[in-house]
């Protein structure tokens, strides 16, 4: 931190005070400066909401950006999006603090000298001196991240008017997806799901809870049916083949562990169930069925699909083949479940515009003078086989617009600030079509363009308008969709039915697996969202869901591969495919496929901002082109060599204690009490004055049947109550700060997540341990934190029986700059060191409510108010809300039969309850 | 002891003796300086009871009730806040802090009370001025007659001492200390 | 040997005794007086301010309410020092020529905000909203004191939690009707609990009443 | 008590100004070595200082603490200290009460080790604070928020003990020393010496009437400090008997601390008093009857401790809660910080046996060896009751583990140095056997 002279005289006068010797020191209280001309909506001290949209693989979701005086500082889901429905992702939470990034471009350079925008326009402009500019654009190639913007569509059009011979191509996609439904339908179409008409869900390999696009809406939809009220109550079922341990699968009832080159295996022999249980699929499938060694496996669980038939969506991943997705089409199509095909908003999808190799081919050969790359970072994500630094070197010039200066930066030309989501103009479309506008939260503050301002720069317009383009594109529909976020109506219908080509899905069974050897799972980190927000320090100290991990990737191994290769956590492993190898960090995790190493994507940047090369290390090394995510026949070897790794729980045995309840659902039909025991209050010579019934009283339920482990509400409490990040060492010394963590505990029937923050006991035994009342309890039931009070005894914290406090061991804001410093939610304190703290239920927001509701005259259960944890839970499954309103959700939830207090028998009364965790099993499987 | 005699003494049993032979005779006034508590010397002096006691009890009365009264009215009557869902009145656990009070009242009253009842601090004294008289505190056995004491008549007095085995008999304070 | 004191040692001893006793028993009672007093409150100390406006001439000679320029108090944690425009309300039609004005004008054209000077801070952690307080009967005067006699505004009460606490654990000794808020020196005809009881005040004892 | 021939307390032919010769020729004429031994000591003392300014700068996430260990080293190093100090309050206290006339040599030894290891426990609790320079918080006081303390926390009581426990034992020592002060200003060889004796000898007279008083006080502060000194490591064992976690939530913790504390007070004041009498040849009144006494009150107190870790373990066991069961039957004997529980067994509970013989007893390096195992074992007893209690409570997934700091490790030495800094100055400055009470013996 450079101190300021204010900052100095603040902490001289503090100490000055604190000895009381303040003596003729006379105190600066600073200064108010209003507005000269005030914006008749602003008022200040209240937040501001706009409606806006970010987009995420290319599909749009809707945000709602809360500012404050002009800065925004929080993120919530649009709830009129149908993407979101008012939730969002930890990367999407994460972005608020992108804004704010120190190392963002600040200046347009050219061959790193700063430069003026008007020079790239003489160069690039309408009558720029670039070469192509004669020539109709010959020599021109532009490479956008996916995108499925209406605006960009338009403006890409515009600018292929004016140079026929540009070629615009896109980096990523679901190409294999896209090319297995243009081989089964004859066009590039995408699955929509759904969910809340599925009862039986089958995922080969895809994490649609946590990672494939439209998770959100997923798994929104996913609970309605997952959500049990009672033991007579029905719910779905969910299977999941995959190797590495996702969220998913976690939340999953049945998972089968295989390598990921076996997924496709399993799903034929699924198909050839199906076919032996009569199913009009290709016979040949019954092949794979029978040389499975998941059979048993398949035909239970085909016996089950084929009972709900009409009601089952089958998912295949994105890391999956072609082959893979074509089984998927076919046992969809089979099944005829609540899945329907509709073409793919993204611009130029299935198209070879999303050819990476041709692209490749074409600079090498030359052709292109000016390569454009537009908010995308080939050379970090193509995989290396494809030579994209040689070739990309023969363009003449290289115009690269980006956030952070990236890999693809350090050889570019003209380098391009790009400004951030929330300081553009412009407009998205959801996965299933809608669209929504984006419009900007605070002024920029860089000089900057977005893609589309490039565009409209290299069509020729100097000072690209795009609010104006963006209604001229939308027209009078614009200023009813600004206020809301989206363009009501735009949903894409979907295609008209079409039968599936049995032919393509019978030629694309597999054949006999030959022995892989040891498989490399390569698995996209959804937290980083592959490696693109590796220099989010929100999201890089987000603990992976299951091993809940931090900042490193490892290789992570079951225990049987792991002792069969003699490692151990913290091995350093040597994976080595052909010449090439890299070296990591071993993690072993119960319930990782046998024979199979996963290792997440997207560590060991080379570039982009300070902390994205931090930690970490870089697998694009064994990626292929061809095959770049599931890569066989490796050879793992011990080095000897040892690596720390942080993890933010490194016990996930429960011992045996009735912490996380879990049953299945016939068990609890069989004993609908199982639960009560851990409910009733154990007997106590003391009166608890919190249980006299009075107004207001807040509570939260968990719903550890829903939580999918995703980790937004984690971010969203971080962002909500500006929660310190402290970096990987402090993380290995057990000093992390998240309020909300999310622990997994090992189960027979695999891992389960529960949701743990504090649990606000009414008989809280933090409170009566602190020698001066620093934490002491409201009337209205909340366990209160009061930081200035607290002189950091740490007792509370020992005697939490929960471990939900957390200590400011040290100065975690040292090194803030100010302009840090406006993420930060001014209705929260910024904690000091030596305070404790923990979740407060977001008092500021309930004590906000209480103003809002007590001098508006309107009872408190009027007034809209949540946690921000409940308020992005996709799944829903934090519930927050007046215990004592017995309409509220909350208090239904409550008395719901499953309910029960972590902990019960310590006699801590927690207000927060925990619904048991229900799973629904097939019958026939064992596990 | 302004003015008087001083004699000094072979041990703690002459100066006992000594004394209880003067006080058998009517002296009243009498001290006694030695290097150690004796109580035969004492008994002989016929010292009153101390009255320390009481004023520890006094002590310790008036610490029970600032602790106790003071806990009571801070967290109970002042600023009652809900604290674990427990009684703000929470006597048992009040119960240590009244104890420990108690202890550190009784026991400062101890101390200075001792402090009160001897004179201390008292750095100057007449009998300092006494030729000798730092052997008290080693091996000195001195007995002081105060010349106020109603059977005092310095010569008589003198003699008597010498023949109750005074070592030496001293003069105090007819030559009045600067 | 002689004695190792003279007489006036016992002197010596006694004055440093005293002394002793004075600082350890005195300095905590300087101490508490000192953070009550002005020297540690600010109270009563007024503050310039880059324009000399004068509470006064607005509020007595002219009739201007409270609310006029401060009229986010009443829909705002903030009260809110008004943006230069809401003055040249007025001073683009009056006195707009005078030199006391200039501040204004200047702020005016060159788009560049006037920085006035704190009068009342409380710190960082300490979350006051005044649209909690003026909508239910806590009058600006009850804290602010007679701004309407005040040349340049000063701070009246010491706004310690003592000082809060006052009045959150009697608020009927300070309520007053809500309409009645924005009157300089008011004289209440109504008794406080009656206020209380009409307005159902209950105002917050717990911690996050203040502190979030 | 009959004091049998050849085990007597007092050594030798003495007369009154020979015995306070000899017991003042420390101050007198002090060892050569005490000169050195203020250097080391005073540096290390230095050293402690400093590195508390780092950790008052920096805060304390210099130490090793973390969530779930929230106390860690500083907690460990007070509660070991509070408890050396006991063995002198109860030798200069509850000795004196019982009239045993084997205190007078050691009492002053003894309750100067009391204070200082007082002192050095106390800074642990202010150094601990995330905002140390609240601590003053803990007191009532009027202040401007109209805030108090928070009387059910076992910490204020805490806090009121040791204070108190401080106090009282100053005071109590203080005027114990009052007329061997006077015997120092009388024997003074410097005119400065005198003064500043005479200055702290408060004017003692050597008068009946002072000494009676002197007594009665005495008696009246030793029935004071008796039952402070039970209940100072009784309110430090609530700290940990009054929450909740696992293995600390134990009735037996009141006299289980109160004999743990005692017994750690003998082994500090064998450590002292055994190479103090060799160094100053103060065998005589130091005798092999003094030592083979503290050995026996050992030996007694390590049964109590032993008795109380049985008891823990059997009440786990008998009482059948799992988290209790889980933290005393399995993660102390065999977790991973087994190594530490299993010193403490064989220091606290077997090598005090070897007391039962005589010979070790009348050996005086066996006794010196045992006192420093029995010392570490301590350590040992309070780093296991408190690292492992917390490292592993009651959520598994908050399970956690535990390395102190260099920083931890420079206080902790800090401390001992500090210690034997403040101990070196008294032995250098003030009469250490205590003179008065030893001319009682010779009448």
């Amino acid at each position: 931190m450079r101190p300021t002279r204010r900052d100095f005289l603040r902490t001289l006068s503090a100490a000055a005070a604190a000895w009381g010797l303040e003596g003729c020191l006379q105190v600066d209280k600073g200064q108010i400066v209003p507005y000269v001309r005030r914006p008749p909506e602003s008022v200040p001290g209240r937040a501001d909401t706009y409606a806006t949209s970010v987009e995420v693989d290319g599909y749009g979701v809707g945000v709602l950006g809360e500012c404050h005086t002009g800065h925004p500082t929080k993120l919530e889901g649009n709830p009129l999006h149908p993407a979101s429905l008012g939730a969002l992702g930890a990367a999407e939470q994460a972005r608020i603090l992108d804004l704010y990034d120190r190392d963002r471009l600040r200046a347009l350079l050219h061959d790193g000298r700063p430069a003026a925008w008007d020079a790239f326009l003489a160069r690039f402009g309408a009558r720029g001196d670039a070469p192509w500019v004669r020539r109709a654009g010959e020599g021109l190639c532009l490479l956008l991240a996916p995108t499925a913007s209406p605006l960009r569509a338009r403006l890409i059009e515009e600018l292929l008017a004016l140079y026929p011979r540009a070629s615009v191509r896109f980096s990523g996609g679901d190409v294999a997806r896209w090319e297995a439904a243009r081989q089964a339908f004859g066009e590039p179409l995408e699955p929509r799901y759904d969910l809340t008409r599925a009862t039986r869900i089958v995922s080969l390999d895809a994490d649609f809870l946590a990672d494939e696009p439209n998770w959100i809406r997923w798994s929104r939809d996913w609970a309605v049916r997952r959500r049990v009220h009672g033991p007579d109550g029905e719910m779905s079922r969910t299977y999941v083949v995959e190797s590495f341990v996702t969220p998913t699968g976690v939340a999953a009832d049945h998972r089968l562990a295989v390598p990921g080159n076996e997924v496709v295996h399993v799903g034929a022999a699924l198909l050839g169930a199906l076919a032996q249980a009569g199913l009009p699929v290709p016979i040949a499938a019954r092949a794979s069925l029978e040389r499975s060694a998941h059979r048993a496996w398949a035909e239970a669980v085909a016996r089950d699909l084929v009972a709900c038939r009409g009601e089952v969506a089958v998912f295949v991943g994105r890391r999956q083949p072609v082959a893979a997705h074509l089984v998927g089409i076919a046992l969809n199509a089979a099944l005829g479940g609540p899945v329907t095909w509709a073409p793919s908003p993204l611009l130029g999808a299935g198209t070879a515009a999303f050819d990476a190799a041709a692209l490749v081919d074409a600079l090498r050969g030359g052709a292109v003078d000016t390569l454009v790359t537009l908010e995308t970072n080939p050379a970090f994500e193509l995989s290396p086989d494809l030579g994209w630094a040689t070739a990309a070197a023969k363009a003449r010039e290289r115009v690269h617009l980006a956030y952070l200066p990236d890999e693809t930066a350090e050889s570019a030309t003209w380098l391009l600030p790009a400004l951030h989501d929330f300081e553009r103009w412009g407009d998205t479309r959801a996965y299933d079509g809608t669209a929504a506008p984006v419009q900007p939260l605070v002024r920029p503050l860089v000089a900057g363009h977005t893609p589309d301002g490039v565009l409209a720069m290299l069509a020729g317009d100097r000072a690209p308008d795009l609010r104006d383009r963006l209604a001229r594109r939308w027209g009078e529909r614009l200023e009813a969709a600004l206020p809301r976020g989206v363009f009501d109506d735009t949903a894409a219908a979907p295609a008209p039915r079409r039968d599936v080509d049995w032919d393509a899905v019978a030629r694309a069974l597999p054949s006999p697996a030959a022995d892989a050897g040891l498989v490399l799972d390569l698995v996209r980190d959804p937290r980083t969202d592959d490696g693109r927000r590796a220099h989010n320090v929100w999201l890089r100290e987000l603990p992976e869901p299951v091993t809940k991990l931090v900042y490193d990737n490892a290789a992570v191994l079951a225990p049987a591969t792991a002792a069969r290769l003699g490692v151990a956590n913290e091995d350093v492993v040597e994976i080595r495919r052909g010449d090439a190898a890299i070296r990591l960090p071993v993690w072993v995790l119960a319930g990782q496929a046998e024979g199979a190493v996963a290792v997440w994507t997207g560590y060991g940047r080379r570039a982009g901002g300070a902390l994205a090369p931090q930690h970490g290390v870089d697998v694009s090394p064994l990626r292929t082109g061809r095959e770049p995510w599931i890569v066989p026949g490796v050879e793992v070897r011990a080095t000897g060599e040892r690596h720390a790794l942080a993890t933010t729980q490194p016990h996930r045995d429960p011992h045996g204690r009735p912490i996380l309840l879990r049953r299945t659902l016939a068990d609890w039909r069989a004993d609908p009490q199982f639960a009560v025991a851990q409910n009733t209050p154990p007997p106590s010579l003391l009166p608890n004055r919190s249980d006299v019934p009075r107004t207001q009283q807040w509570g939260m339920v968990v719903d550890q049947t829903l939580c999918t482990g995703c980790s937004a509400c984690v971010v969203a409490c971080v962002a909500e109550n500006n929660i310190p990040m402290v970096g990987k060492a402090q993380v290995r010394l057990g000093r992390e700060m998240h309020w909300l963590r999310i622990d997994v505990y090992d189960g027979a029937r695999g891992p389960a997540f529960q949701p743990m923050m504090c649990v606000h006991c009414e008989k809280a035994p933090c409170e009566y341990v602190c020698p001066v009342n620093a934490t002491s309890h409201s009337h209205d039931g909340i366990n209160e934190m009061t930081y200035n009070r607290c002189v950091g005894t740490r007792y509370c914290s020992n005697n939490c029986p929960y471990k939900v406090r957390r200590f400011n061991w040290l100065e975690w804001h040292r090194g803030d700059e100010d302009v840090l410093r406006m993420h930060a939610n001014p209705d929260v304190t910024v904690r000091a060191r030596g305070v404790m703290e923990k979740c407060t239920y977001c008092v500021q927001r309930l004590r906000g409510a209480e103003i809002e509701a007590r001098t508006g005259g309107r009872p408190i259960e009027a007034v809209p108010v949540t946690t921000a944890c409940a308020q992005t839970c996709p799944t829903g499954a934090l519930v927050f809300g007046l215990v004592s309103d017995p309409g509220a959700e909350v208090s239904k939830r409550r008395a719901e039969l499953h309910a029960y207090a972590v902990l019960n028998e310590v006699g801590t009364f927690p207000r927060t309850r925990h619904l048991a965790r229900i799973e629904n099993p097939n019958p026939d499987l064992r596990s | 002891m302004r003015r008087g005699l001083m004699a000094e003494f072979q041990g703690p049993d002459a100066l006992a003796a000594a004394i209880r032979a003067l006080r058998d005779e009517g002296y009243r006034r009498l001290d006694a300086y030695l290097p150690l508590p004796h109580r035969a010397v004492e008994e002989a002096l016929a010292l009153p009871k101390s009255p320390l006691a009481w004023f520890v009890l006094g002590g310790g009365l008036l610490g029970a009730t600032v602790a106790y009264v003071g806990m009571w009215w801070t967290n109970a009557v002042d600023y009652p806040l809900n604290i674990g869902s427990r009684p703000a009145h929470a006597m048992p656990a009040f119960i240590p802090i009244t104890f420990e009070l108690t202890v550190l009242f009784a026991g400062l009253a101890a101390f200075f009370g001792w402090a009160w009842l001897c004179r201390l601090p008292r750095l100057w004294h007449p009998v300092f001025e006494i030729e000798g008289f730092e052997r008290a505190s080693i091996d000195g056995y001195f007995l002081a007659v105060d010349a106020r004491d109603p059977r005092y008549a310095a010569d008589v007095s003198m003699r008597r001492l010498t023949a109750l085995g005074a070592r030496r008999v001293l003069r105090v304070g007819e030559e009045a200390p600067a | 040997m002689s004695a190792p004191f003279r007489p006036i040692a016992d002197t010596w001893l006694r004055v440093g005794l005293g002394a002793t006793v004075l600082v350890v028993a005195g300095g905590p009672v300087v101490l508490w007086g000192y953070m009550r007093s002005p020297l540690f409150t600010t109270t009563g100390q007024a503050v310039d301010q880059p324009v000399e406006f004068d509470h006064r001439h607005h509020v007595r000679d002219d009739g201007i309410s409270c609310e006029y320029c401060h009229f986010d108090a009443w829909r705002a944690a903030p009260a809110g020092v008004p943006s230069t425009d809401l003055c040249m309300n007025c001073h683009s039609q009056v006195w707009n020529d005078s030199p006391l004005t200039e501040p204004l004008r200047r702020s005016w054209f060159e788009d560049r905000p006037i920085a006035w000077n704190r009068v009342h801070q409380v710190p960082d952690f300490v979350f006051f909203d005044h649209r909690a307080h003026v909508t239910r009967g806590v009058a600006c005067e009850t804290c602010h004191g007679r701004v309407d006699l005040m040349p340049r505004v000063e701070q009246v009460a010491t706004l310690q939690m003592g000082w809060c606490l006052d009045c959150h654990r009697a608020p009927e000794r300070y309520v007053r009707p809500p309409e009645d808020v924005a009157v300089m020196g008011y004289t209440p005809t109504i008794p406080g609990a009656r206020i209380v009881a009409e307005l159902d005040l209950r105002p917050p004892l717990r911690c996050s009443g203040c502190h979030r | 008590m009959t004091t049998p021939p050849g085990a007597r307390l007092l050594v030798g032919r003495w007369d009154d100004a020979s015995l306070t010769d000899k017991l003042l020729e420390p101050v007198q004429r002090p060892a050569p070595a005490s000169r050195a031994v203020l250097l080391v000591t005073g540096l290390g003392a230095a050293m402690l200082f400093a590195t508390m300014g780092y950790v008052f700068v920096t805060g304390i996430g210099v130490f090793g603490n973390n969530i779930p260990v929230a106390w860690g080293f500083p907690i460990i190093n007070f509660v070991w200290w509070i408890g050396i100090g006991h063995a002198g309050t109860f030798i200069s206290a509850i000795l004196l009460l019982l009239e045993q006339p084997w205190r007078s040599s050691l009492n002053r030894i003894a309750e100067g080790m009391t204070l200082f290891a007082v002192m050095q426990a106390g800074l642990y609790p202010i150094l601990h604070l995330g905002r140390p320079w609240f601590a003053y918080w803990l007191v009532p006081y009027p202040s401007t928020m109209s805030m108090w303390p928070q009387f059910m926390s076992a910490l204020t009581w805490d806090m009121a003990a040791i204070s108190t426990y401080f106090t009282i034992s100053l005071l109590f020592w203080y005027q114990g020393l009052v007329p061997d002060l006077a015997a120092a200003r009388d024997r003074a060889q410097s005119d400065r010496a005198r003064r500043i004796y005479g200055l702290f000898a408060l004017g003692w007279r050597n008068s009946a009437w002072h000494w009676r008083h002197w007594r009665r006080s005495q008696l009246l502060l030793a029935g004071l400090a008796t039952p402070l000194v039970l209940s100072v490591h009784s309110i430090v064992s609530m700290d940990f008997a009054t929450s909740k976690l696992p293995g600390w939530h134990s009735m037996i913790f009141p006299p289980y601390f109160v004999a743990g504390a005692i017994f750690s007070g003998f082994a500090m004041v064998l450590t002292l008093v055994i190479p103090l009498r060799r160094l100053y040849r103060l065998k005589a009144v130091l005798t092999p009857r003094h030592l083979d006494l503290l050995a026996k009150l050992t030996l007694v107190t390590s049964l109590v401790v032993s008795y109380s870790y049985a008891s823990e373990f059997f009440i786990a066991w008998y009482g059948g809660v799992e988290y209790e069961k889980y933290t005393l039957l399995t993660e102390r004997p065999f977790g991973p910080y087994a190594t530490g529980f299993w010193i403490m067994i064989v220091c606290n509970v077997f090598v005090p046996q070897l007391l039962w013989s005589r010979r070790v007893r009348a050996s005086t390096v066996a006794l010196w060896v045992i006192s420093i195992l029995v010392n570490v074992g301590m350590w040992f007893e309070r780093f296991v009751l408190i690292v492992t209690s917390q490292r592993a409570d009651f959520l598994p997934s908050s399970f956690g583990e535990y390395t102190p700091s260099l920083i931890d490790w420079m206080v902790f030495a800090g401390t001992i140095s500090f210690f034997l800094f403040l101990f070196t100055l008294l032995i250098r400055f003030v009469p250490f056997v205590p003179i008065a009470e030893n001319k009682e013996q010779l009448h």
